[in-house]
């Protein structure tokens, strides 16, 4: 099959398939079956279809069209395919072959278009490469499994009186509802289209519309429960948090869009046959070797902007704020509109400063949890810093490691004290994204990628897991769980499976592990070369390595409290049960993929790499930061990094998990007394490093003060200028009117005796008849006497 | 450094008795205590007045307003010194108004009192060498119409007879209108 | 006289719903039902001649992708002062006349609870939309100006009687506002008017201008001679006066004609002289329009009688007032302000474009802080038109660009699609607050709640088109903001900055309103078994909405192909407009900057 | 020897200054009672303390070892601080009849229920 005419038609089916399923559900959804249960057949009928065409592409169409690279120092085979692509030829790079990774192969074209001026476009339309099919087939396997889960988890929904025991009335009572089954899976199909539309987009500006779209649909299924208070907030600051990044995502957006005047990702061809070149070839042009190098509209918006002067004349020279010496011409407008980027991703990937939203998020439905919250939607962040990797200067890249690292840091140590079972995986999912997002950052674009992948599927199977545990005991809390173990067997070690894959079990040194010891291992292994040729960023290096121990502590912590030693609660655990097969099926799929999806046999590895961004595998130095080098990705797999890395990774795991089951486990240490002992730490842990205290009130008071001063200011400031306005030219007609329609004596005395009236009238308001009042007023005249006095003297009377 | 000047010392000593007192009375919310304070303030004051060379003032300073006035002042809190009224908390805010007007108006009074040079007094050398006088007979004169000091100018005669007749009238005024009512509604109340 | 003249079709168009408030005025006492009936089948009528235009190769139609006037017709009103009555549309005015017919049906269809007066009602409502629809289509000055003052009364009244408690206080305050805003547009009218003169023109100028009409393929400089000989007034006052041959003393030829007026600005130096206080007479007119237009938007700080008189209006005349008459201020500085003073444009650029994002940003946050949901609504409404603003007034084809437009034109079209945007969401809003307002009688943004549960379909509808307000994706709000924020980095990137920012501050108040209204548990306010779903009559209002939302949303080519070819020929122009001033400025004055030539005047 | 400002304080004699701040701070304390208490006896107090203050303003600008230029009132001073004497006594009698005449009508000294005079 021709990839060029299939893969675009095979993946808008996948994608357009939900759509569909979610307008049939909105319009008829009420009338499928008892309490809307065929919306739900319906929903997993359109994402299993999704699936079966994604996997198609992949594996009837991608996968037989492109080889994989054989080994990192092969040259390039050229491309055979002929698309709408203008593939790379292989002269430019050959000469360096090692240092310049080929022309990734990749589809795009556009569907049609929001809005042409001139020569500026913004379209809807698509890019496919190998990232791309990959990212469909993750995303519709996930989706698929959960909306199978979601058949049985979302049961109660189904019943004509849904009780939410969350709720109390004002009458004391429980809520009680209709059902709402179809409408969660309304809202699910239109989640999987938007994120389908964010991977199949192709350029920013799609990406943009759609990431606002995967915003409302996580909007929604937060607040699925609208009933409580609790979620409707959580749903708000959900989509707030995530605006704060788009509004720096907006920036970035419009720092390109005004210097480069695109949008797309690609290359394609327009009507007339001519190449329009896409930000990925106008950013790193042939001629410069596929290197970043700022195009000449984005130098000259640069000039313009360090002007300040918005009309300043493009004859200038190079202005005083730019030092010739370096060649930084253009690059601070490549670093805004690479952080502005970024921004949007960190309000997406709930990475630090934005990381709040995330853990409220889990108000939400278990199944949401799973797809929306831990696999795809807050992958989408990373998704898009992969996508937009060649556009990110060393500087960006650096900011982005950064913020990976506080956030993989942060999250970690929150999700050692939590105890809510659903809020450890969220904040385990907040560092985990940190990873990925330091792994990009330091120019590990396949292990974030694989990461990512790899990450989905053990962390939608934790979160599976939870929901079938908390399906069985009715609550989130774990210190009312423990030794589930044998009540329901299933779930406990598929959640093992999925526990072990997380901290990246496997054997050190050897090609044998689960799937996160693969991603893990090569992250981990990137951090250290990039520490190595860095040393003043050390700290990047050594923070995974912290971090893998922390996971391995609470994700074990997490585990031993709900399925290991006694139980807590004998109520809850009389009542517990193992989860229908509908739900458990999933986990068992879910589960094999989170030990296999890793093996070196199934070539994830190699799909990815051959979708990395043209020239992004040679090693590149800061412009503005001079001493900055990000490594080449093939540095990390000498002996001489990889070694200590594996051992450091395997160790640290090791002892994360041996001290949980001291803890946790065989209860050699008490819990309580360690919680005592470290009172102020926990507390801090606990309180979750007071963000949520912090933005409320640096932001959110200062925000609601300023908006109540605006509305303030409109009533009393423009409202009484505009009535006192009034007052006087109302007192001015009555005097004008005084003066010609009566005598002028009448007139005078007329207004005498109402100005006396109104004299009167507005002293009587000082006649408050408190007697200590006037004592007050007595004092007070006394002081504004003396000083009448004294201006007067010293100023009015001539000194003799 | 010269030795300490005793009216001086005394000064310090009365004017600190009697702005301390002053205050107290202000600050306290307790009546009864009030006016004890204020009983001893005005003594203190009527200390400063013989320091300042008007013995007669001071004496009947002390006299009729700590013997008569005060008494009658400590009659009136006695007569409705209900256990409700003993103690009456003022606002805060009032407080702090207060305060501002009061702390603004000394400012300004102080301020006032000493950017007058011929207010600063008098040097010690000319201290030392005062005499003093006393002062009963010129005023027991004025009051009745001569004047010892400076024979040109004419007595008190008559404002110490409007004044007489006015502390009359207004005793009677007060005795009328202290005087118990039997009101129907009073009665009714009990 | 046949329809298929523009003379009669669009004459039809404008006073149908004037005529029909007379023969209702002069009917017999009828039943209220009735008098609503006929009106709404009037509105109906008009909206349905507005689609004639759409019937491609009709004799009568609006043709997508012509950036010209269309429908053009003059015929002399009062010769003497060369008043016509000259109506025709472009890209621009179209689809707000087509939005004003369509807003009209439905706000005519959410008047039924009106049960005060209702003949005056329907008869003040029916002139309404004459003074709507002529504001729009009118070419004259004095024409826009009749219109814009026909539209001003029925306002007043319909907000004076048939408003809320405090529908006195908020009738005269928006009535002064606009008075103020008229009386400043007149002055700058009459600025005009005395110093434009129609014989500067040459003739393919008074051919664009729509004064000699001209042939298809026809021959510009042919048809001015025809023109001069014929025995129209104009033509013949034209001849009369260009007889004199010393141009000095030559009179000049007023004109109050729009197009013509723009052509002036654009090409000759009419408006460049001195005015006062060493401003030019353009300076002078555009400051004065710009504040009469931008009240009518309106923008901060002239904006606080929109809350009010949104407050106590009923809810049909909040959906005209929100959807229609403040989208007058946008026409008008696009069709206006900007082509007919350029230089005053020029150099105020970044005032107004300031003013834009003031409104935006201040709108936003008084909105967040609002607790009665109508008030909300018309803050976001505030905030939602400072994105015209902004986005009309960004000029950034300046020589840095090379005098590439193509930023601004996204600017420009950005804006205009906001109106039409915005004309439909804010319709919604009020309307969907006017819906609950007529079951439970209060607006107490926290004296709602789970309004989810008791009228779901209400509230789907409702949510619906919040976020269209809220500028979501794939539904019309977004698109415009889009645009427009985009599209300002260009000029200024401080203001683009902020810009950007008030989409979270828009998401905020959005959402915390939707909250405190749909979400919760349970229904805090009074009159709760009043709480019913929404009735069929009710549906058929904001089903259209929504679906407009949608379809502009998802597809904004079906509106951009009829209005950006009118918008790009405007701001091309500009652009020209432009590169000729500064080549101008520096060829006077190698220094090329304002005070050079001051310096170059005194010597001379 | 001691370079103290303060070191020559209890040697120097005393001027009007210093009485009339003494003066001053009772009356405001006076004033401020007046205008703090409710208790109607409290502020009687406060109106004692105020026309001491005065009375004591009185004796200072009449005696004559006050002043460095010798233009005191004399015995005008003096004669002055007598009347207020009386009359304060006579005022204290009124206010206090005033007084126990408002508590007994409307069971309770506090002034601030004394307000029929609002305008």
């Amino acid at each position: 099959m021709d990839p060029d005419t299939t893969l675009p038609v095979l993946l808008m089916a996948a994608w357009l398939v939900p759509l569909a399923s979610f307008v049939l559900i909105v319009l008829f959804g009420k009338y499928m079956g008892p309490r809307g249960i065929g919306a739900g057949y319906l929903s997993v009928l359109a994402i299993v279809t999704s699936a079966i065409f994604s996997l198609i592409a992949m594996f009837g169409v991608w996968l037989p069209n492109h080889d994989f690279p054989a080994a990192h120092e092969s040259e390039h085979s050229s491309s055979t395919h002929d698309g709408a692509v203008v593939s790379a030829t292989d002269e430019s790079h050959s000469k360096d072959s090692h240092s310049n990774n080929p022309h990734p192969d990749y589809y795009t074209g556009d569907w049609y278009s929001l809005g042409e001026f001139g020569t500026l476009k913004l379209t809807i339309g698509y890019y496919i490469d190998s990232l791309t099919v990959a990212m469909f087939c993750m995303v519709s396997v996930i989706a698929s499994c959960v909306h199978i889960y979601a058949l049985g988890y979302m049961h109660d929904e189904l019943h004509e009186q849904f009780v939410d025991h969350e709720v109390t009335l004002s009458s004391g009572e429980h809520l009680h509802r209709k059902g709402r089954f179809y409408r969660f899976f309304q809202y699910l199909s239109l989640f999987c289209f938007s994120m389908f539309g964010i991977v199949i987009a192709g350029n920013v500006a799609m990406v943009f519309v759609f990431w606002e779209l995967v915003g409302i649909c996580s909007y929604f299924l937060i607040g699925f429960y609208i009933e409580r208070h609790s979620a409707s907030t959580a749903a708000n600051k959900a989509f707030i948090v995530n605006r704060i990044g788009d509004f720096g995502m907006l920036i970035g957006m419009m720092a390109l869009w005004s210097s480069v005047g695109t949008f797309a990702f690609g290359d394609m061809k327009n009507e007339k046959g001519e190449v329009e070149q896409g930000l990925f070839s106008l950013l790193r042009p042939e001629e410069s070797e596929y290197q970043l190098a700022p195009p000449a509209g984005m130098i000259a918006e640069q000039k313009r902007m360090f002007a300040g002067d918005p009309n300043a004349s493009a004859g200038d020279a190079a202005t005083p704020a730019i030092d010739p010496k370096r060649n930084t011409q253009g690059q601070w407008l490549l670093f805004i509109a690479g952080v502005g980027i970024f921004c949007g991703c960190v309000g997406k990937s709930a990475q630090f400063p934005l990381h709040v939203w995330l853990p409220d998020a889990m108000e939400g439905p278990t199944p949401v949890s799973a797809l929306v919250h831990s696999a795809t939607m807050v992958a989408a962040g990373v998704y898009l810093v992969g996508r937009f990797y060649p556009c990110f200067s060393p500087e960006a890249l650096l900011v982005i490691a950064y913020v990976g690292c506080i956030t993989l840091f942060i999250a970690a140590t929150i999700a050692i004290t939590a105890t809510d079972i659903k809020r450890v995986l969220a904040y385990s999912t907040v560092s985990q994204l940190g990873y990925m997002m330091l792994s990009l950052g330091l120019g590990g674009w396949v292990a974030g990628m694989f990461h990512l992948i790899t990450h989905a599927f053990f962390k939608g199977l934790l979160f599976l897991c939870s929901g079938s545990v908390i399906h069985a005991v009715h609550t989130n809390d774990m210190t009312f769980m423990g030794g589930l173990r044998k009540k329901m067997p299933i779930t406990a070690y598929t959640m093992l499976v999925g526990c072990l894959a997380i901290i990246g079990a496997g054997f050190p040194l050897s090609v044998y592990g689960l799937s996160g010891y693969y991603s893990k291992d090569a992250i981990i292994e990137q951090a250290w070369s990039f520490g190595s040729v860095n040393p003043q960023h050390a700290i990047l290096k050594w923070a995974p390595v912290a971090g893998a121990f922390i996971t391995a502590f609470y994700m074990f912590r997490l585990w031993y409290m709900t399925f290991a030693g006694q139980p807590s609660d004998p109520h809850r655990y009389d009542h517990a049960h193992e989860s229908p097969r509908v739900m458990t099926g999933p986990l068992i799929v879910l589960a094999a993929f989170a030990i296999g999806i890793g093996w070196p046999i199934f070539h994830v590895n190699d799909l990815l790499e051959q979708g990395r961004p043209v020239g992004t595998l040679s090693a590149t130095h800061g412009e503005l930061l001079t001493n900055l080098t990000i490594p080449s990705e093939h540095d990390s797999h000498v002996p001489l990094i990889k070694i200590p890395a594996g051992i450091a990774a395997f160790c640290t795991a090791l002892a994360g998990v041996l001290l949980a089951s001291i803890i946790y486990l065989w209860r050699l240490l008490n819990p309580d007394e360690l919680k005592e002992s470290f009172k102020p730490l926990y507390g801090f842990l606990w309180n979750k490093w007071y963000f949520d205290e912090l933005y409320n009130y640096l932001f959110v008071k200062p925000t609601l003060i300023v908006s109540h001063c605006a509305a303030w200011f409109d009533r009393n400031i423009i409202d009484s200028i505009l009535h006192t306005s009034a007052a006087i030219c109302k007192a001015c007609s009555k005097v004008v009117d005084a003066l010609f329609d009566q005598t002028v004596v009448d007139g005078t005395v007329n207004t005498l005796a109402s100005g006396t009236w109104g004299l009167g009238l507005w002293l009587r308001k000082i006649q408050t008849g408190s007697l200590r009042q006037y004592v007050m007023f007595i004092v007070i005249g006394t002081v504004a006497l003396f000083v009448t006095i004294s201006i007067v003297q010293a100023y009015f009377i001539p000194t003799s | 450094m010269d030795s300490i000047y005793w009216p001086t010392f005394f000064f310090y000593l009365f004017s600190g008795l009697a702005c301390a007192f002053a205050v107290a009375v202000l600050l306290s919310s307790n009546i009864v205590r009030m006016a004890f304070y204020l009983v001893l303030s005005l003594g203190a004051t009527a200390g400063l007045m013989f320091l300042a060379g008007a013995e007669f003032v001071g004496a009947m300073q002390l006299l009729i307003y700590v013997g008569g006035t005060l008494v009658l002042l400590i009659f009136g809190v006695m007569l409705t010194s209900q256990e409700r009224f003993v103690v009456m908390k003022t606002w805060a805010g009032d407080w702090v108004k207060a305060f501002l007007a009061g702390g603004a108006l000394l400012f300004i009074l102080a301020y006032a009192a000493f950017s007058i040079p011929e207010w600063r007094g008098i040097e010690r050398t000319e201290a030392d060498a005062i005499v003093a006088q006393p002062t009963v007979t010129p005023i027991a004169m004025g009051l009745l119409g001569a004047r010892t000091d400076d024979p040109s100018r004419a007595g008190y005669l008559l404002p110490f007879e409007i004044v007489s007749v006015h502390l009359l009238v207004v005793l009677i005024g007060a005795a009328y209108l202290a005087r118990a009512k039997r009101s129907r509604s009073s009665i009714e109340k009990i | 006289m046949t329809l298929s003249d523009p003379k009669v079709y669009l004459s039809l168009l404008v006073f149908l719903p004037a005529v029909a408030a007379l023969v209702l005025a002069v009917l017999p006492r009828l039943a209220d039902e009735s008098y609503k009936l006929i009106s709404l089948a009037v509105t109906i009528f008009v909206f349905i001649l507005t689609l004639g235009f759409f019937r491609s190769g009709a004799p009568i139609d609006f043709e997508a992708g012509v950036a010209e006037m269309q429908n053009l017709f003059n015929v002399d009103w009062i010769p003497s002062f060369g008043i016509q009555y000259f109506m025709a549309m472009d890209g621009i005015s179209f689809p707000l006349v087509v939005l004003t017919a369509f807003l009209s049906v439905l706000a005519m269809g959410a008047s039924w609870p009106i049960t005060k007066h209702v003949k005056g009602y329907c008869i003040l409502f029916l002139l309404l939309e004459t003074g709507m629809l002529g504001v729009f289509m009118a070419l004259d000055f004095f024409l826009f100006y009749v219109f814009w003052e026909v539209m001003l009364l029925p306002m007043y009244f319909l907000i004076g009687v048939w408003g809320g408690p405090r529908r006195e206080y908020a009738a005269i305050k928006f009535f002064l506002y606009t008075l103020v805003g008229s009386v400043l547009m007149l002055i700058a009218i009459l600025m005009l008017y005395f110093n434009s003169d129609l014989t500067r023109l040459d003739a393919q100028q008074l051919a664009d201008a729509g004064i000699v009409s001209v042939e298809k393929g026809g021959d510009a400089a042919q048809s001015f001679e025809k023109w001069k000989e014929s025995d129209l007034p104009l033509a013949q006052r034209y001849a009369e006066i260009t007889k004199e041959a010393d141009l000095t003393q030559r009179k000049q030829l007023h004109t109050f004609n729009i197009l013509a007026l723009q052509q002036m600005g654009q090409h000759t130096d009419l408006f460049d002289g001195e005015a006062l206080w060493g401003k030019s007479t353009q300076w002078w007119a555009f400051l004065l329009l710009f504040i009469g237009f931008v009240i009518k938007v309106p923008s901060v700080p002239l904006h606080t009688w929109l809350p009010d008189a949104h407050v106590e209006a009923p809810t049909p005349i909040s959906m005209i007032l929100a959807g229609i008459l403040l989208k007058m201020g946008g026409y008008g500085l696009i069709r206006i302000c900007y082509p007919i003073c350029p230089n005053a444009g020029y150099q105020m650029a970044y005032f107004v474009c300031f003013v834009g994002v003031l409104s935006m940003v201040y709108g936003a946050f008084a909105a967040l802080a609002q607790k009665d949901f109508k008030r909300m609504v018309a803050y976001s409404s505030v905030s939602h038109m400072g994105y015209v603003v902004l986005g009309l007034g960004v000029w950034s084809a300046v020589a840095d660009t090379g005098y590439n437009p193509d930023y601004w034109k996204m600017g420009a079209n950005g804006a205009m699609f906001q109106m039409i945007a915005h004309g439909i969401s804010s319709a919604g809003m009020f309307f969907m607050v006017g819906v609950i307002y007529d079951r439970v009688h209060h607006r107490d943004l926290d004296k709602f709640g789970g309004l989810f549960a008791k009228m779901p379909l209400y509230s789907g509808l409702a949510v619906g088109i919040f976020f269209a307000g809220l500028g979501l994706p794939g539904l019309c709000g977004f698109i415009g903001e889009v645009f427009v924020v985009l599209s300002v980095w260009k000029y200024s990137y401080a203001l683009a900055i902020i810009s950007a920012a008030v989409v979270i501050l828009t998401a905020g108040y959005i959402l915390w309103a939707i909250q405190r209204v749909y979400l919760g548990a349970e229904y805090k306010g009074p009159h709760g078994e009043a709480i019913t779903p929404i009735t069929m009559r009710e549906l058929s209002i904001a089903v259209p909405l929504l679906v407009l939302a949608i379809v502009f949303g998802v597809y904004p080519t079906a509106l951009l192909n009829y209005m950006q070819p009118s918008v790009d020929m405007q701001i091309d122009r500009l652009a020209v407009w432009t590169e000729e001033h500064d080549n101008r400025a520096t060829a006077s004055n190698p220094l090329g900057s304002q005070d050079g030539q001051v310096a170059d005047a005194w010597q001379r | 020897m001691f370079n103290f400002p303060l070191a020559n304080l209890l040697s120097e004699p005393v001027g009007v200054a210093h009485y009339v701040t003494v003066g001053a701070i009772l009356f405001i304390c006076g004033a401020l009672c007046m205008a703090t208490k409710r208790n109607a006896l409290g502020v009687l107090m406060g109106i004692e303390l105020v026309l001491n203050g005065a009375n004591l303003n009185f004796v200072a600008f009449g005696s004559q070892y006050l002043r460095n230029d010798g233009h005191s009132l004399g015995l005008d001073g003096q004669l002055m601080a007598l009347f207020v004497i009386v009359l304060a006594a006579a005022e204290a009698a009124v206010a206090l009849a005033i007084a126990l005449n408002f508590y007994n009508n409307h069971d309770s000294i506090d002034v601030d229920r004394a307000d029929q005079l609002r305008g």
